[in-house]
């Protein structure tokens, strides 16, 4: 057996649990689990020069491949050079990064999740009516994509208000009191909330509970399918579009390993034969790989949730 | 009689430096005590390690007879000690009467604090001394000598047997001083025993009958103050004969340096008019919050006068800022080193250049060849007992601390001296020495307006003398012309 | 003796101007905020929102009470975010019907997790307590050190995951109301009171100013310095632990990323309170003012709809405008 | 006079043995710290990680170079990391062939973007600078205040974008070399040197000493308290106008939401390395330990690759433990 192979994975933070099921993925790698990869998990800090400095400390540590979820778009690019100005090669996973140097791409677009939520909101509501939008940190990818998506939904209703539209930075508790806020400067007049991920509709859900209203009134949708989301889509309280963290880490892993062996591996991780011709492994020949948003539904929320235990 | 404490061989070193190498002292019931020693002698530190403020390094203290070993100012109280520190430490915000009660406020039910009786028991004491203090001001609204005066009746208001006082009297007048020289003679006929620490031997032989001296950190001698003269005295303080305390060499000229015409602040003093001359030393005395201090910063741009005009060298000046007053000539020592005189945190040597540095930075970088060589002139004129100039000021003995406001003030060679109480502090040899540099700078030329509470001083030192009651002048008069009894009696 | 009473009546002109600027500066500021807000905005005056805006800074004013004990003796708790988040987590998980966060035999019964949520915030006092009075280790370093600890222990507990599904018992805490007051505002109400009364009326109290006013002159007076700056930061952090569960209750699950930055807040309603950093003197009631000034213009702002940067922009010149009306206090303070 | 030859030579040691506590002993602690991880990582002492450590630490020690001068004079600068993004995009914006974010005519000559990202952070310190100075409003409460404000700016500057594809020459300021060193180590220790020239040698430097440790005093000086503490504010955001764009030139965009919580980073820096938060003392070369004791740190234990949680832990400790090392400073300092 060869030495053991070994792969950085640089995520732009774990304080928030989306990234934390990305980074337990990624531990229950086959390969990794197996001893063939020796992993070691990045803690970004939610700064994109922090990221840049763990690049140089794999660089210096020699590791064999790169997996990367940038903070920013163009911010995460230096970092691509500087693993490919050492031949190591890196695959992007979650976020995009503005960089032809990347390997590959395992991730899911954000216009599309933007515009699936938009619209399940949208449907609820009859296509008219006044909403709201809670937004991401303004500036982030996926903020600024998912807003896109929104847009692109809200423009076939145009009969549909957006009544107010601020940011609380991925957060429950801030969204919660800017919903507080906005239940009474718009009384009785909002019949949808977007929210940019399912931490800030929920934070909107408890707004509307403490202000003694029924939230099955409201149509309210959020993204990520986190475990609280999961749950309160259980309830019939809120839509949410999961992302499958899952999918991207071990799709991701599957193609450090492939790269890093240059092309002498197959695909281990059970994703490829879950998604089958939705996301094919091509042969690892792919610069992109899509993974398909699955909204939550009664159907499958209860199979969701017990991945979560 | 008994003996309320005995001290022998006490040591105590700050970073490798002995500050007290043989400390002792015996204290009888009903006696007051005068610890005597030039500045830097160690008083203050024998006396903050019986306090169990310092740790000590070796010695032994007997309590009644008993040895002692108290780790906390707390356990000291809690046997019967209390001090007037030195340096004023008040808490600033807070009233008199909870600087008076701190730590041992009056309780009511439930477990709050009685403010009412605190204030009464407060105002009662401060009555009964005679200070003219109210019990609910705060702190940071009283003038030094009135903090003084609250250390004091903080002090006393302990009832404890055995009383420390480091200087209670260099910062107030010669009023509060009789009054505080009554409560003395009060515990002392109740048996308790009093440790008292004076530069102002007149005091000293005044209040106390026993004497114990130190120099140089080490036990010089010890006896009853009635069989020694003050000459001995002196001899065993500074450790060389001094003929005179007072030598007094200048002589006035004509031109007159600095002229203050109907100047006026409201709320502080009114109308003032004097003219100081060139070669004079020119005195202002009074009692305490007679307004002096705010003439003085009325002359140094730190305060507005309202009305009145200022002249130096027979032209007008207006001064808006120290620095005004600094360009033409003035240089201020004020009576609170603490607070406007020094950087405690920054070394001797920093504070000794503190206001030249436009000087010994001509082109901006400083000249630290020059500034080494400034501090070292001013340690040597001023006998400042430094281990190291580079140490902070706030390891030197107050005395010391003193004469470093006035090394600063005398590198600059200024024109006109305003000095406001200038030997707060400070002991005989270093006082005759400072007399010294006032009379030399006259004759070089230059003006000196004082400010002093020592009656002596004023008396000793000044060519003229102007007397403040209630901020107004009450006349001015020639050296000779007046003595003890009648300024008292005007400034009253 | 005329002069005499002269000057006392000078004196008393002195003392008043004093607490009229020390105290009413900044509540004037607050009354003209709130005047211009509730011109600018219909609902601003609504019950509805008003019980909203002390919602909204109760967790904020709960912390700030506790913050304005530690500034008083002149010290500093940056590590009262973490605390939130770390007492906040470890008490929901005694108080969770989740069977996958739940420590084992969970849901207790609601005061248990409640004792936990209060220990956890007074351990994390204490160790900081320690090192800031007995090893006279900066304040600010030792509870830097204890925001970045106690984040970090609350991610290892929960595994970087929430803890949700609260028993309703739990949740009354953040959600709950008394005779149509939330129960955040009461539990503040509670402890302030609690607060104003300990640093008025109690020798505890006037100690803790007499140690930020003059650390040497409460020693020498015989007040155990070591112990009231020990007691400051357990007394912070107990609160922080509540806090911490005020949030997890009201958000209905207790986040390991909760309470980032409330340190800024906490200690900016303590300051605008006219509170001086450098310790001895202000007042509990400033600290209250300046929590709801920030309180109100955080609503306000919403409530006008204005967009979110051009809030941040607002919310800072309204900062410093308040402080400025609250004019001529001396420098430093 | 064998005696006093005696004691000169007992002065020289204490002496010493103060200059070891005071700055050696911080000193010392970093040895350790730095032994222990050349131990138990072999890439630690590598050149390359060497350089590394060097690079990360340049922003925060350039940061922390302009607090030291604001701590010293007894300020405070929270607004370092909103005005590191401020000066970072806009000065970015004059360097970018982008067409969207870009001003019109941009990209500028390299000089044209230096001089305005400069000059952003020094208009944000003037701002800040008067009113702490001349309005005398607490310095935690202005630089919150421009913290939040600046960061306003910001996010509508750019739209709430960032600014990327910035020209190689404005790049060069942060990924370049000079004789293998890289280009923000060099502009550290230059920034480095002027900073302690000025504090050490030049006159300006004793006023900040001096107003630090006794404004009255300073006052009474002739000294122009004013202007020394609106300099003071103006180097500090100066300085973070530079580490702003080292910034963006290093990450390669200018991002809106760059420079968060920086501020903590940089004033630990300042306190480990000795200076006191109360203003009057301290050194700069302290500050430079500190900053390199942080970057070493996180460096380190990324390097070991100790899992993010548990990092988070150690941090804590460690820049507790690190100080405490460096026993003995009084309380408070
Ligand atoms: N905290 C300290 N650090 C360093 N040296 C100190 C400290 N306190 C006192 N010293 C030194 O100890 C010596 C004795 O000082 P002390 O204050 O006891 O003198 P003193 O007799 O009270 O003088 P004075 O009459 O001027 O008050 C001095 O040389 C002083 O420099
Ligand atoms: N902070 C203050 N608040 C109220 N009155 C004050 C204050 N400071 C000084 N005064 C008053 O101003 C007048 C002059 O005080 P000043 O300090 O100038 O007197 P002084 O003659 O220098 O006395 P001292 O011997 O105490 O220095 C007094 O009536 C005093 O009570
Ligand atoms: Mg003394
Ligand atoms: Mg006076």
């Amino acid at each position: 057996q060869t030495a053991k192979l070994k792969i950085g994975a640089a995520p732009y933070g774990l304080n928030a649990e989306f990234m934390q099921i990305w980074s337990a993925a990624l531990q229950q790698h086959p390969a990794v689990k197996n001893g063939d990869v020796e992993l070691t998990v990045f803690d970004g800090r939610y700064d994109a020069l922090v990221q840049n400095d763990q690049f140089k400390s794999m660089v210096t540590q020699k590791f064999d491949a790169i997996i990367f979820v940038p903070i920013d778009i163009d911010a995460g690019a230096t970092g691509v050079q500087t693993a490919h100005d050492a031949g190591i090669p890196v695959i992007g996973s979650n976020t995009r990064v503005n960089s032809d140097l990347l390997s590959a791409y395992v991730g899911s677009d954000d216009t599309v999740s933007g515009y699936m939520e938009a619209k399940i909101v949208l449907d609820k509501i009859g296509c008219k009516g006044n909403v709201v939008i809670i937004e991401g940190p303004i500036g982030q990818s996926a903020q600024i994509q998912r807003l896109e998506g929104n847009k692109k939904a809200l423009a076939e209703c145009p009969d549909v208000k957006v009544l107010e539209d601020q940011t609380a930075n991925w957060s429950r508790a801030e969204a919660q009191k800017l919903m507080e806020n906005w239940l009474t400067a718009h009384p009785g007049q909002i019949q949808g909330v977007i929210g940019q991920n399912d931490e800030m509709a929920l934070g909107a859900i408890e707004a509307i509970k403490a202000a003694g209203n029924d939230v099955k009134s409201f149509a309210i949708a959020g993204i990520d399918g986190i475990t609280d989301g999961l749950r309160a889509a259980k309830a019939g309280e809120m839509t949410s579009i999961l992302q499958d963290a899952t999918a991207q880490a071990q799709g991701a892993m599957d193609l450090a390993i492939f790269y890093a062996k240059k092309g002498d591996y197959k695909p281990e991780s059970d994703i490829w034969a879950k998604y089958g011709k939705d996301m094919p492994w091509n042969d690892g020949k792919d610069k992109e790989y899509n993974v398909p948003w699955t909204p939550v539904t009664a159907e499958n929320v209860d199979a969701l949730l017990a991945t979560r235990q | 009689m008994e003996r309320l404490l005995e001290v022998e061989g006490l040591k105590k070193s700050f970073g490798g430096v002995a500050a007290l190498s043989d400390g002792r002292l015996e204290l009888r019931a009903g006696s007051v005590h005068a610890l005597c020693g030039g500045n830097g002698a160690g008083k203050s530190t024998f006396l903050k390690i019986l306090m169990g403020i310092y740790k000590r390094d070796g010695g032994v203290i007997r309590r009644r007879g008993v040895e002692v070993d108290y780790a906390s100012p707390a356990e000291a109280l809690a046997a019967g000690i209390a001090i007037i520190e030195q340096e004023l430490s008040p808490v600033p915000h807070m009233t008199v009467a909870e600087n008076i009660y701190l730590g041992r406020e009056p309780s009511r039910r439930f477990g709050g604090i009685d403010f009412n009786s605190m204030n009464r028991a407060a105002q009662a004491l401060l009555d009964e001394l005679e200070f003219n203090i109210r019990a609910t001001r705060r702190m940071n609204d009283l003038t030094v000598a009135e903090m003084q005066l609250v250390e004091i009746a903080k002090a006393l208001s302990h009832d404890a047997e055995v009383i420390f006082m480091d200087e209670p009297t260099s910062a107030i007048g010669e009023r509060e001083a009789q009054r505080l020289f009554a409560a003395i003679r009060r515990l002392q006929a109740l048996g308790r025993g009093v440790v008292y620490v004076s530069h102002r031997l007149s005091e000293i032989f005044e209040i106390a009958d026993s004497y114990t001296a130190f120099r140089d950190g080490a036990y010089v001698g010890s006896g009853l103050l009635a069989e020694v003269r003050r000459q001995d005295l002196i001899r065993m303080i500074v450790g060389r004969e001094l003929s005179e305390e007072y030598v007094k060499t200048n002589t006035p000229s004509d031109a007159v340096g600095i002229r203050v015409e109907d100047l006026c602040r409201p709320d502080a003093f009114e109308a003032i008019s004097f003219s100081a001359h060139k070669g004079e030393i020119f005195a202002i005395y009074g009692l305490m919050g007679s307004g002096r201090t705010e003439i003085f910063e009325c002359l140094f741009g730190l305060e507005k006068a309202s009305a009145g005009a200022i002249l130096i060298d027979d032209q007008q000046v207006t001064i808006r800022r120290p620095a005004d007053a600094m360009a033409l000539g003035v240089a201020l020592v004020t009576e609170d080193r603490k607070s406007t005189g020094l950087n405690l945190l920054d070394s001797v040597r920093a504070n000794i250049c503190m206001a030249s540095l436009p000087t010994l930075s001509p082109l901006f970088v400083m000249n630290r060849a020059g500034e080494a060589d400034a501090s070292r002139r001013m340690r040597a004129d001023f006998q400042i007992k430094a281990a190291r100039d580079t140490m902070p000021v706030s390891g030197l003995s107050g005395g010391n601390q003193q004469k470093v406001v006035l090394g600063k003030w005398f590198l600059r060679n200024p024109r006109i001296l305003l000095l406001d109480e200038p030997t707060r502090g400070v002991d005989v040899g270093a006082k005759r020495e400072i007399y010294r540099i006032m009379c030399d700078f006259a004759n070089s030329g230059g003006t000196v307006v004082m400010v002093s509470s020592e009656i002596d001083e004023v008396l000793g030192m000044a060519d003229r003398i102007m007397v403040m009651r209630n901020g107004r002048s009450v006349g001015t008069f020639d050296r000779g012309e007046t003595d003890a009894q009648a300024l008292v009696n005007l400034s009253t | 003796m005329v002069s005499m009473s002269e000057t006392r009546s000078r004196w008393f002109t002195a003392e008043q101007r004093r607490a009229l600027i020390q105290e009413y500066g900044i509540f004037l500021a607050f009354l003209i905020l709130a005047v211009i807000l509730s011109v600018s905005n219909e609902f601003f005056l609504t019950p509805g929102n008003i019980s909203n805006v002390l919602l909204q800074t109760s967790i904020n004013g709960v912390l700030a009470v506790g913050m304005t004990f530690v500034i008083l003796t002149g010290g500093i708790d940056l590590s009262v975010g973490s605390v939130v988040a770390l007492a906040g987590i470890v008490s929901a998980s005694f108080a969770t019907t989740s069977s996958t966060a739940a420590v084992y035999g969970a849901p207790y019964p609601v005061v248990i997790p409640l004792a936990i949520g209060v220990l956890v915030g007074v351990a994390c006092g204490a160790l900081s307590g320690l090192i800031v009075s007995y090893f006279a280790v900066p304040a600010f370093v030792t509870t830097l050190g204890m925001l970045s600890a106690a984040r970090g222990l609350t991610l290892i507990y929960g595994g970087g995951r929430p803890v949700p599904a609260l028993t309703p018992e739990f949740r009354w805490i953040g959600t709950g109301h008394v005779f149509g007051i939330p129960a955040p505002v009461i539990i503040l109400a509670v402890i302030f009171g609690l607060a104003w009364w300990t640093l008025t009326r109690t020798r505890f109290g006037r100690y803790i100013y007499a140690v930020g006013g003059n650390a040497h002159a409460a020693k020498t007076s015989g007040i155990d310095v070591v112990r009231i700056r020990f007691a400051v930061y357990v007394i912070s952090a107990g609160l922080a632990g509540i806090a911490g569960m005020l949030l997890s209750a009201r958000t209905g699950s207790a986040l390991p990323q909760a309470g980032i930055a409330y340190e800024l807040d906490a200690i900016a309603a303590v300051v605008i309170g006219g509170t001086s950093l450098s310790g001895g003197v202000g007042r509990i009631t400033g600290t209250l003012i300046g929590a709801l000034i920030i309180g109100v213009m955080n609503n306000g702002l919403d409530l006008m709809g204005i967009q979110s940067y051009y809030q941040q922009v607002l919310k800072g010149a309204l900062i410093v405008g308040a402080v400025m009306l609250d004019q001529k206090r001396s420098y430093g303070a």
